[in-house]
């Protein structure tokens, strides 16, 4: 048996251009613990994911606004965010 | 003690008088990012600026508390502009005020330098044709931090 | 590309602006120094700048060539003020422009650091009472220099 | 035969209020020819250059508006300075 967990997905600047949207509700089923999970389960969601998530070790992830590896787990956690590596300043 | 993110333009000479008045400051450094009118050959129209409403406040703020924890500031600043802007425009100021010079020097740097590796902020570059790129993050700018993780507590 | 010694306050973002327009400029670093209200635990009512008029002007723009030898900055200004100053007043401007932020740190850190031990001026400290006593040069101002002599071409 | 040579000379600072005066014009003697020969003959003027000179060491001085050690010159030389270190900034 396996619970979904529903999570509030945000995506910025060429990720956010390549799969079409800025934000999204997800519900993702149990299996997927962690923020490396995630991107495997988004990149099976379509050749939009698939194409963004292609150099998928340059795009970096946020938990609840905080920058998070890829072994973050997701338990309890409302947003994440996928974005290239920060160009302020 | 202040991060802001904003469309508005900022005015250098108006902050630093809105940071002054201690009369324990003796040193005030300030940094100004500017738009630049080419990059890589290029001529550059317009440089957009994208950014995570929230997550880029609380990481501004963290920048911030983690300079104030290493050099004793009086004050300090760091604003940020987001949306459309032009070559010459103003993109970022930073504020370091202290007793001494060295502090403000040293804390106003390292401001910039995790400010550019660690606030989701994202530029995209546009000329005369084409639909605009993405800037790349630079390597340059990963290996500014190595200074400060290498002496914590300068 | 200036210097200028005077007896009257100068506007931060007045010398800035004047300094910008030039859309190669990515950069800007300013210092400001202040008087602080207390020195070794005691109230300062006014600071006292004597100069040398003429070697001050002379030695400003030495310094400030020297600093455009080693970075290449787009604009540069140094303003210090002389007279009868009180505490949280302005002494001193320093501005550097550049492509890219470090060479804009770096050139402004040496123009106070050389300036500080090269630019004939002399501070004398005045508190609630007392004729006021000129102030000592620190032995950290000639150590900072250290770091410039060693690495002449950053 | 000594030929004499004019002159002027700066005091800044406390330099200036122990001697108590900003400036003068002088005229040295032949075998005065440096800045360390110059302070040597300053001090033997009065007591208000003795004590001015006392720790001469740490007085710096400058010929023609230039830092100068005290084996500068004085040869074609017009103005020389002297005063503590530098306080600026």
């Amino acid at each position: 048996m396996t619970t979904a967990t529903t999570l509030k997905v945000r995506y910025f600047a060429w990720v956010r251009e390549k799969i079409g949207r800025a934000e999204e509700d997800v519900s993702v089923p149990a299996h997927v613990a962690t923020i490396a999970d995630l991107v495997e389960w988004l990149k099976a969601r379509g050749p939009e994911y698939a194409a963004a998530f292609e150099r998928g070790e340059v795009i970096r992830a946020a938990v609840d606004q905080s920058h998070a590896p890829r072994s973050a787990r997701l338990v309890g956690v409302r947003e994440v965010a996928f974005f290239p590596p920060v160009t302020g300043g | 003690m202040a991060v802001r993110v904003q469309a508005e333009d900022f005015d250098i000479g108006a902050e630093v008088k809105a940071l002054a008045g201690d009369t324990d400051i003796g040193a005030i450094v300030t940094f100004t990012g500017t738009v630049r009118g080419t990059a890589h050959g290029e001529v550059i129209t317009r440089l957009s600026l994208e950014h995570y409403p929230g997550m880029t406040e609380a990481e501004l703020a963290r920048v911030e508390a983690e300079a104030r924890a290493r050099w004793p500031l009086k004050a300090s600043l760091i604003v940020h502009r987001t949306g459309e802007l032009a070559p010459g425009d103003n993109i970022v100021l930073v504020v370091a005020a202290s007793a001494h010079r060295h502090a403000a020097f040293e804390a106003a740097a390292f401001l910039m330098d995790y400010l550019k590796t660690r606030a989701p902020f994202w530029k995209k570059e546009t000329g005369h044709s084409g639909p605009g790129h993405w800037v790349d993050a630079r390597d340059g700018d990963t290996a500014a931090l190595a200074r400060w993780e290498a002496d914590p507590r300068p």
